[in-house]
């Protein structure tokens, strides 16, 4: 039994509409990344690593694959007696209507039973669709030390970046003073990345005033966070240093997936200290042909390569053909690419087939190119 | 669910993968790549819809224990279902008397207390692929008193030295059973995996131990041959047998090529075993990779041809390796040449700047080693 | 890899209105029974003993508990890498609304994305809310060696009752040839239990037809079945012998709590081949005071008995006091007996406490007492 | 998370539990009915975070290896944590070698490899509750080298007879280690509980092994205790030793009433254990029950008093068990007299008709024993 009993709480509603057909049919924390993962598997992981033994995951859109996905927890090994991952969609309540989740603060709101159930003492706010390796229960001791209420994470970002973020004006012990969301002027350069622990006694006053509140958006940055800056409830900020990615558009996402051939990004995902979990899969390890060359590439098991890699991210169960030519590319789950085939500058969608000979993308392109359809010529 | 109860038997001294089998049981030796041997057999059972299976262990069961755990990854229910280890808790000091005989003697009150109908025995070091649906429907059909899976093969000459062979009357019952001493080229091997009724495999034990402190299951299997029903079942498709460390060797080969792969990533029949969630294997600038199995979490700069690769491992740039099987957490340096080498788990190969064994004879490197 | 993957359906989202209290906080299916057992740990048991490994849950009404319960798969065994427990909510799609399930073939219907990717054979559809013990795998062998379309579960029922029920009429090989929902003047005593099989192809293609129809209601009963008949398809029935209860009721809850204590009604939860599973919880066994008197009793482990049970049933972390008299009652989790305190006829709802001297229930009520608030008087 | 391996030991031979201790080692027998004795050790290494765990088994590990599983029922994380169960694979013939010494030094690989700062070592057959962050605090703010468990008790003339006792300075700086052999009532007992560094352990487990091979921890403890800053830390509340069978009757029994079942029932502190997923208990018309913990899964309609009873235990009308200890799966018939005994699992009691033991030496009936 948990002394402090920090619950999680990730936010995996997330339409991703700058997916585009990767979020067709699942919803974006499920996404592939890095050869192996979801995206959603790098907060889940977290949690494991930082003994957060309980997780809700709050779902609305297209979420059968993600809620049927979280909830094996023995993948992160959040399958032990008092631990778990629990989906937690919109629910329809005893008197209110049956509503989606309005705002990321409401979406808490509706699962304020669950808090309870759990018993939880803090709740760490979480999104999910960031690339990141954190140690939570660092940040909740932090959290204790300063004694505070709420404890934001951030990240110094270029100030000439600055306005394109949520930033934080801190005192000169990192507690927070002042929130602007994307300031034209921005008086500090620290962002922060959605990631709040809370004491959840506290919290929970806030939700429910803030949910009868007509003019709130519900959500944490606009009205919450506000609303404990006025009250003068302390707030410190915790200072993230390390990698972090927003992938949240095509190029993003494939920046963060050639992040991990780059041992200068900060990106890595082989410390055995700090496992990224996922599900398991039944396959042989990959297996490298005769005509094969591969450099500079991630390659994982399951796929069959008999063609040429050059700085590309291999999912499982893929197929890279004799004569293929891949360059600078994410290859997802379950693609087979042809013989002779070019592949430059794209991600190819899980399951899609490249003929023999096809070309797709080109090194000169301005943006990566999806590829979420067979291609035949 | 399939209405018996599996059994994963331990092995006889004809097994003897040298090196490897100092460190742990022939089940719990690693095998292209991410498996372990046990994990053919124990999929075959659990594929099979076996959801109550007793593994006998041998000495040394730590790796095996770790590796089982439950068995939730090989799909057994964990309330329902049961993967039971069974130690030879009372094992006399001289191995000679530690055979299959003993092991479920020192255990028969789990098998009388169990409630299936039959049992479905086999170790694990014969690598196959089968149904026991198929195998327990043709028992019941041609009213077997027992059935033993076997294999027609025509290279028993080189392979399968020291198993049993079959001699099977047109309808196949078994008439006799004998060594296989590598005299002929064709042969019925069988893979010592036997169904009979769970009360004939209890009368069998007991007169086993009666007969000879000596004796293995096949002993007595063979003294009752003429009392019972016997019948053999072929088995199709390939049979690999890794009774010794070249046939393991051999065995490993022969599936590091496409077919192979192809031939073992049925998704209709999943080989089941425990994860240890690496990370994807990285390829650097100088890698060069030919004809090879490679499993995760390796850092690869170096140049591999027709090799087996264990997990996280590393091969430097300038290292040059050609036929050889690596266990996990192995680390080559620079400039290493390997042909025909097996090197064990953790190994470092800094020093040593070249090794050649050959097919028959390769070199074995031990665990944890630095070369 | 099972060549006949079943995929069970349990319909979990009923409101059980006619039990009061009890599901004020968690849903029907989610109501204690049986001393140690909720009602839904009957169907998802069958399951796991029947090799069904894989178990969706279709919830909808205030089931956060339930949701977070069902979740817990290792409770049931299912918890292998292929098995599992899903929650099934109500779902938003790309292009409809956000709607709750309008009838029982509605909700397999918002869920033919999971029965697509869990790669059904064959559906089972269960109901949440029933007490028995069935074996599914020698229900879908029937039904495989009747080369039925669907197969539904009957059970003999009294035939001057039966006007109460669904009514399947047979021919002389069991097979449905006319469905009749409450009939006046039944012609067969074989009542639907509301357990289906089908073949999911076929029930795929009625599903996807029933959504589109404006007049159905979008139930089994009412719509598919009735398709299935007026198409021609095989249906098979299954007859069912053994204990079954329908426990909707304060009093039918009662009935069945009670039957365990009766060798005669058929209800054994003690075979150690067909367990019940549940929930684990940490608890000592039980504890009998120096003046107690139990006779003719069911108690679970973590109670505490210092009184006189006579013909009762008591759940877990309960607290029965020196001189307290409990007669024909449920004493559901957590609840507390007052010393001298008399409960008779009654079901003491999770965590009510009667006081010391407080007397509830009487031996001559013709309803079932359901206390669901702490009494001081 | 607790950053310290968490070490479950065996225990020497003053810890002797006649009978009982036949079938399986001291940490997986059967208490207070539903539990087995690492339950409790266990339970207090998780409740304080301890996420790594070695669990050293004995000869005879079957029942361990089922009862711990993977660990998950102990809220062990399978993929950050584990539970990882070592065995002495190199034990020699002769029992007395099999010291604690010999199996780290066996296994001391999973030691070294290990990247936890500390260790905490303890064995399982004292009973008592401990947060072990309170411990690993004091240990470092006192800045020690070793801190010892300990317990002030006022009744060592009759109990913890064998176990080591400590002469404490003011400081709590331990100067001397003696056996208690039961010549005075007030004595500060170990609990043969260590929180130590790994490296230090590590020192010591290697120098115990060169200096004898005899050796136990505790025996090199005794050895250098005038080297390192030794120090005691005294358990609050109240420790059970269950180092005989009257001892562990004893135990028992002091549970048995409504504070000791409090005692345990804090939910700030709970007592893991596998489930087994029995039903509720059945009383039957006849049956009368006097302050006894009673498992699931039973059938009574006797008589009992001051009685643990087992899950799935049947006792018929007419029998009258005073004062008893029964394990799971025991069947009394009726009219059967039991008072002070201990009963195995499985056992069937029917045609005796009448036992008597006492406090001092409860009789033991066999496992599976029909009588």
């Amino acid at each position: 039994m948990r002394q402090n009993n920090m619950v999680a709480m990730i936010l995996a509603g997330g339409r991703g509409s700058r997916l585009f057909e990767l979020t067709k049919k699942v919803a974006k924390p499920a996404v592939y990344f890095g050869g192996k993962y979801r995206i959603i598997d790098f907060p889940l992981s977290n949690c494991a690593n930082s003994d957060v033994d309980i997780v809700g995951v709050l779902t609305q859109y297209e979420s059968v694959l993600l809620n049927a996905y979280v909830a094996k927890d023995q993948n992160w090994g959040l399958d032990a007696k008092d631990s778990g991952v629990y989906v937690l969609p919109p629910k329809e309540t005893d008197d209110a209507g049956f509503e989606k989740y309005r705002g990321t603060a409401d979406a808490i709101t509706q699962n304020i039973d669950f808090l309870d159930t759990m018993e939880a003492d803090y709740v760490l706010v979480l999104s999910g669709d960031h690339i990141y390796k954190m140690d939570y229960s660092d940040m909740l001791n932090y959290h204790i030390k300063k004694n505070a209420e709420a404890t934001i994470a951030v990240l110094g970002v270029p100030i000439k970046e600055a306005s394109r973020f949520g930033i934080m004006n801190t005192d000169e012990n990192d507690m927070i003073i002042e929130f602007e969301e994307k300031p034209a002027n921005p008086k500090s350069n620290l962002a922060s990345m959605g990631i709040y622990i809370f004491n959840y006694k506290t919290l929970r006053k806030y939700l429910v005033a803030d949910e009868k509140n007509a003019d709130s958006e519900h959500d944490f940055g606009k009205d919450i966070i506000p609303s404990y800056i006025n009250d003068g409830k302390a707030l410190a900020a915790y200072r993230f240093k390390g990698y972090w990615k927003d992938v949240g558009t095509i190029d993003s996402l494939w920046e963060g997936n050639m992040d991990i051939l780059d041992p200068k990004s900060g990106l890595d995902l082989s410390d055995p200290g700090w496992k990224i979990y996922t599900g398991d899969i039944n396959s042989l390890p990959h297996y490298v042909g005769e005509d094969a060359k591969i450099s500079n590439s991630y390659v994982n098991q399951g796929a069959i390569v008999d063609g040429i890699l050059n700085h590309s991210v291999i999912f499982a169960n893929t197929v890279i053909d004799k004569g293929a030519k891949v360059t600078d590319s994410v290859i997802m789950p379950g693609a087979k690419i042809g013989e002779k085939a070019v592949v430059t500058r794209c991600i190819v969608a899980d399951g899609v087939v490249i003929g023999p000979g096809v070309k797709v993308g080109s090194a000169n392109s301005e943006n990566i190119e999806l590829v979420a359809k067979n291609r035949n010529e | 669910m399939l209405n018996a109860l599996g059994i994963i038997n331990i092995e006889d001294s004809t097994v003897n993968i040298a090196g490897l089998q100092d460190y742990r049981p022939v089940s719990a030796i690693s095998i292209l790549g991410r498996y372990r041997v046990i994990d053919f057999m124990l999929s075959n059972m659990t594929n099979s819809g076996i959801n109550d299976i007793q593994v006998y262990c041998p000495k040394q069961p730590r790796s095996l224990v770790e590796h089982l755990g439950t068995g939730l990854h090989y799909n057994i229910n964990s309330k329902k279902g049961q993967l039971r280890m069974l130690f030879n808790e009372n094992a006399t000091g001289s191995d000679v008397y530690n055979n299959d005989i003993l092991h479920f003697i020192n255990n028969i009150q789990y098998i009388e207390e169990n409630d299936k109908p039959y049992v479905i025995i086999a170790p694990t070091y014969m690598i196959y692929k089968v149904d026991f649906n198929d195998v327990l429907e043709s028992h019941i059909e041609n009213e077997n008193d027992i059935t033993v899976l076997y294999k027609s093969v025509d290279n028993a000459k080189e392979n399968f030295i020291g198993c049993d062979c079959l001699t099977l009357e047109k309808d196949k019952k078994i008439i006799s059973i004998e060594k296989n001493r590598g005299k002929y080229k064709n042969r019925n091997i069988s893979l010592e995996a036997y169904v009979l009724s769970r009360s004939l495999f209890l009368d069998l034990i007991k007169l086993a131990s009666k007969t000879s402190s000596l004796f293995w299951f096949k002993d007595i299997l063979n003294d009752v041959i003429d009392e019972y029903k016997v019948t053999g079942f072929q088995v199709r498709g390939h049979v690999e047998c890794v009774n010794t460390l070249s046939a393991y060797y051999k065995a490993s080969m022969k599936y590091c090529n496409r077919e192979g792969v192809q031939e073992l990533s049925q998704p209709s029949w999943p080989i089941h075993t425990m994860t240890s969630d690496s990370a994807p294997t990285i390829y650097g600038e100088n890698a060069s990779v030919k004809n090879s199995l490679v499993s995760n979490g390796c850092t690869i700069d170096g140049s591999i041809e027709n090799c087996v690769v264990g997990r996280n491992v590393t091969i430097k740039k300038g290292a040059v390796l050609k036929n050889c099987i690596l266990l996990h957490n192995v680390y080559i340096a620079e400039d290493v040449k390997l042909d025909r080498v097996v090197v064990d788990k953790v190994a470092i190969i800094n020093h040593v700047r070249k090794l050649e064994g050959s097919d028959l004879a390769p070199i074995y490197v031990k665990r944890r080693d630095r070369i």
